[in-house]
């Protein structure tokens, strides 16, 4: 997107893979940190009870959220992916921006739904992102019903679904993805093997030790990443994504992750077996990573880093300051909008009386 | 002027706005080459081509996702249910994802789902099913379900062009058996949200649609000519929303008044109906407003217990008949 | 004798059922080792062993379906649905299969499918549910839903003994917020199908189920001393089968009757009450049957949206005032 | 089951596969034989008329119904199978009679569903059948917990659960093959690949080309066998049956065969490509070559078979003699059984008036 005239890499650097200029590094790079200090600070905002609802956190999976979202075109009316409750850094790579994400979830007038679905199911198809419902696999008819589209008008746009290792077992996983294989829809799929679907490992959810296996049964091409190495989820997206756009139909790839935090910040995760969270954490963060990388690689600066850190915890300040006190939506606002036609439901009669 | 049944006037309301719009488009089991399993779709494929006319798998819920999917990007999908009792099978998709779209996330989704629904023809419990009762309490849907050759092929059109998702019910006793002269060339719309004063009487009003509309005339000519009693009755056409206005009408005319339907009791739209006429017309009832429907049990096939279950003409004219008394 | 909540009263009897039947188990997501999403069946893995707390996939199809095939070999699944907003997954499951087993083809299904639903709980859209009208229409199925923990407590026993499907709804705002005494060693079984009175009363009727039954009951207070009004309560526990025989009583003995849930209004579960109140005591009836229920809107989940469209206590304090002065 | 004593060969004549005997021999044949000309009947009786509903043929299909049953252990209490609408075969098979196919098809009083529901929806679960649904996929999270309680109690009993190539795109075809495979469960899947679904062949319900790679997603093994050739589907069934009775769980086994009339008889068939039909018939009936097989290797006589052929015409006479005549079921018949508990649905006012 950005960055493109900047030459990649000094002569004495190893190449950037991927084709990534080192402004499209750093900006990756900022996406990484946006999640992960946007969800700080969401947390903050839960603990104070600011939050309404669920707070669902994607640490350690924000690699594989933005790798795989940069990997599209972005702009206006150009591809369109479906994001889970995980996803947060997805929907920042496509453009939603921290205040909605905030107002979401503190329910604010303002926010992107006005208070009516909660966390991230928001969505801005201009800008190329649908929220998800909360019923699982649900987005996969969808996701098919939109790539369809773009099939049978000609557009040379992709879409790009996620799905949780939990999520594959659902009835609209298997359909959606079955359509979308059989009409060769320009659809990528992210299935995230982050080893829970809430409290239940894997093992319980299927019998295939990798997701990627799944996909043999549509048909269709897999393959399975280090989830948590940003530059292979970045390098499978592209690829699948170029495949799709040139018409070749669906393509899987699983990222292997980990779950780091609960289903949601109320799970206390005692189901986890001892010293696992804090091996990810402490071996395969994918932040870390990806830094280590930069660095020895010499393709950016310790101070770059440091400048964005400081420039992405300034903006989920002043975000959290120009929403933290706006006010909830007004209560009769809750009656438009179920219909185009007629515009609003009934004001019941004993709100009358 | 031809006359044209039910089912072709449906083709045909279909195919016009296939012509007209090319965002249209027909998705569904069996719907290409085949036509669909009662030939709604004949010869659409040839004419609108595969990539109009789509074969789907065996996934219904697939469809209707889908579908709603294609919507958001500005198409017009239609979606056939092979027998509308496959629809359960998308219920969560339609209930959950389609009719809260545009209220949770400002998405439109604007979608046909239409199918063969209905009894009276020995299609045992899975091919003979009504499932209005299961998506008449879902905010976001509309729901249409015409009696008359005219209403399928108006209906349909409104349906189409309508901005909100739409479930359009066909029974599938009245596609080949009604007949109707549809004039050439004209424009058939039927609003949604309308119905339609179906007979004219003083002393009793049937509420009533579909499948039964039919046996209730049959029943109001012979409460005509064996006791004088002068029927009403109001073809609802469109289930969601309601139009209470025409039914408070008609109740204020007759003060009395009998609901009928095909579907089962408990549950069934009935229960809705009589809520809204007592709460908006209590004072204008000369009787206790009653039902007749089917019994509550799934329905079987075999024809002597079909009749008993589903409602006939017979009990309408009994029902009516004790009503009238009152 | 302890005061125990809502849900350690369903814990409680649960686990009673499991000690004294064999045949029982459990099935769900997340029901084992994290001991259910509310942690109703918190423990009952260590005790039960994994062969009879069951974590499966996320399928809520095959949890229903997989229950019913066990319930044809004699076992008496209790399948959870991890909230109950997923039933939607189901609906054909429910429906089509396990509802109509006995009918079509005498097996015999003897599962409870049992989950949190409800609002009041800033949960949204698909957080918040109350399916009964879903269900509600479906013959072969039971439908319960206490009020009480000791009804919560005694339904969930009764329904894993009864030889029916049955689908209990436990709503999750009065997990923890409903307190009783209930008597250790007691067996409690409430049987299916009876409604309870709540609260006495003369000048008018409120038959209610659910959370509702509190926001009544406190609705009944301030009437009684604000306007010396006496609101009688019926809480009706089981919505399949209705019990008609308490509906009618508590109208013929005050002759005015406000039914009251918090499910949306179109389709909901009132629709059929007041149908059957017509039919069977319309000469009682001093006023019209009135409704007060959620506004037909998806639930949204901020506090003040939320509060806006589900019934408050003090709509039905203006409800019912206004009806006792009709 | 039957004739364990007959020595299964002659020294001279080449050994009968799959250690079957020449009386099991015969008893296969009887049930293909029986299967086609109540086939044939019911045919028959469509055009009188007789039948009420639909008639589902498994014309060309009757050699993989039948011998897929037979790997069962049959008898009460044992094995349990849940057919589809062209598994007439398995229906005889596992013990169901043909006056109460004939009865069901015309619904009548005495038929197994006492004109409840349509055509073979019927069961006996102590002979081990439990009739479909029309809802396809869904015999399968029900079959999941049928053979899960065998397991739960210790039972060496297995399950077989039949799917057409058409039926796996439904949802809950994959959500309860995956609960039966992360459950070990002794379930056997046969998946027919008849080359329909109605009107849509195969190639527009999946992507893949066989079935059996269907199974890879599920992490069970399956096999893909000639469904017109008896001898290979029963050896593939027996396996995989005995597989699942020593509890090594799920296994697929996709049978390539033919449905060689419409969907139901009043399809014309004018979407199959023309000579296709002919091909099949005439080269590939499996009745054909399974007495091509019987009668070249001398397992058996000609004599034998016509018999049986005798034998089972008469069978169907008799049985469509007791039947043809009987009464419909009484109106009120309706009512009783909807619960155990009320016992029967109350008589609508109307009725009584
Ligand atoms: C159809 C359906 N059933 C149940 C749930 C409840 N639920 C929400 S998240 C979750 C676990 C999801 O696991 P996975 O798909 O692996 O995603 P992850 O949380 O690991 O990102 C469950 C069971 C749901 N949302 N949808
Ligand atoms: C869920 C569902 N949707 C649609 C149908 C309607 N239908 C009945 S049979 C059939 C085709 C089935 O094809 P297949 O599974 O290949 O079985 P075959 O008829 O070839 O034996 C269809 C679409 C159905 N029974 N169930
Ligand atoms: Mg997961
Ligand atoms: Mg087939």
């Amino acid at each position: 997107m950005t960055s493109r005239a900047i030459p990649a890499t000094e002569p004495s650097q190893p190449a950037i893979p991927a084709d990534l200029s080192r402004g499209q590094l750093l900006e990756i790079y900022r996406y990484l940190r946006l999640t992960r200090t946007l969800e700080e600070r969401l947390t903050a905002l839960y603990r104070q009870s600011k939050v309404i609802g669920g707070l669902f956190r994607s640490l350690g999976q924000e690699g594989e959220s933005v790798a795989s979202a940069y990997a599209l075109e972005r702009g206006r009316h150009r591809d369109i992916l479906s994001p889970l409750i995980r996803n947060l850094g997805s929907l920042l790579v496509m453009g939603a921006k921290p205040v909605e994400i905030l107002r979401q979830y503190m329910a604010k007038a303002d926010g992107p739904t006005r208070g009516r679905d909660t966390n991230v199911h928001f969505n801005d198809l201009e800008l190329g992102y649908l929220g998800q419902i909360s019923h699982l696999g649900d987005m996969f008819p969808v996701m098919a019903g939109i790539t369809l589209t773009f099939k049978m008008r000609g557009e040379p746009r992709v879409g790009l679904v996620y799905i949780g290792d939990g999520g594959t077992s659902t009835g609209t996983f298997h359909e959606g993805l079955n359509f979308a294989a059989v009409q060769r829809c320009p659809l990528v799929v992210i299935g995230e093997y982050n080893h829970w679907a809430y409290s239940t490992p894997a093992e319980k959810q299927f019998g295939v030790k990798d997701l990627a296996e799944k996909a043999k049964g549509y048909g269709i091409p897999a393959v399975t990443v280090d989830g948590n190495d940003v530059f292979a989820v970045y390098a499978a997206s592209k690829h699948a994504v170029e495949r799709a756009r040139r018409g070749k139909g669906v393509h899987f790839i699983e990222v292997k992750t980990y779950r780091r935090k609960g289903h949601a910040e109320h799970d206390d995760q005692h189901y986890v077996p001892p010293g696992e969270l804090e091996r990810w954490a402490r071996e395969n963060d994918p932040i870390d990573r990806y830094v280590k990388q930069l660095l020895r690689s010499e393709w950016v600066k310790e101070g770059d880093l440091a400048e964005i850190d400081a420039s992405v915890g300034e903006e989920v300040d002043r975000a959290t300051d120009v929403c933290a006190d706006e006010r909830l939506p007004e209560p009769a606002s809750a009656l438009p909008g179920v219909y185009a036609d007629p515009p609003a439901a009934d004001t019941l009669w004993f709100r009358r009386v | 002027m031809a006359e044209i049944t039910f089912l072709e006037a449906l083709r045909q309301g279909l195919w016009e706005e296939m012509e007209r719009d090319e965002r249209v488009f027909i998705l569904g089991e069996d719907v290409g080459i085949y036509g669909g399993a009662f030939k709604v779709t004949e010869g659409f494929v040839k004419r609108f081509g595969e990539a109009r006319v789509i074969d789907t798998p065996i996934s219904e819920a697939a469809i209707v996702g889908a579908a709603a999917g294609a919507a958001h990007m500005g198409m017009r999908p239609v979606a056939e249910m092979q027998f509308i009792d496959f629809i359960s099978c998308a219920y969560d998709m339609l209930t959950n994802y389609v009719a809260t779209a545009r209220y949770r996330a400002g998405l439109s989704t604007p979608i046909v789902v239409r199918g063969p629904c209905g009894g009276y023809v020995r299609g045992g419990p899975f091919h003979s099913q009504n499932p209005e009762a299961a998506f008449f309490h879902t905010p976001g849907l509309k729901i249409v379900y015409p009696a008359t050759a005219r209403d399928a092929k108006g209906l349909i059109k409104s349906a189409i062009r309508d901005d909100d998702p739409v479930l359009y019910l066909e029974h599938k006793w009245l596609y080949r058996r009604i007949k109707e002269q549809l004039p050439e060339g004209e424009e058939v719309l039927t609003p949604i949200g309308e119905a339609r004063l179906a007979r004219e009487g003083k002393d009793l009003s049937i509420v009533t649609y579909g499948a039964t509309v039919w046996k209730a005339l049959e029943a109001a000519e012979a409460l005509q000519q064996q006791d004088g009693v002068s029927v009403e009755i109001l073809d609802l056409r469109t289930l969601l929303p309601l139009d209470d206005a025409a039914i408070m009408r008609t109740v204020k005319q007759t003060n009395k008044v009998l609901i009928v339907h095909e579907d089962t009791r408990t549950g069934g739209v009935a229960g809705e109906i009589a809520a809204r006429i007592n709460e908006q017309a209590f004072e204008w009832l000369d009787g206790p407003i009653m039902r007749v429907t089917a019994h509550d049990v799934p329905l079987p096939y075999a024809p002597t217990l079909e009749d008993y279950v589903l409602p006939q003409t017979d009990d309408i004219v009994k029902a009516a008949r004790w009503l009238a008394a009152y």
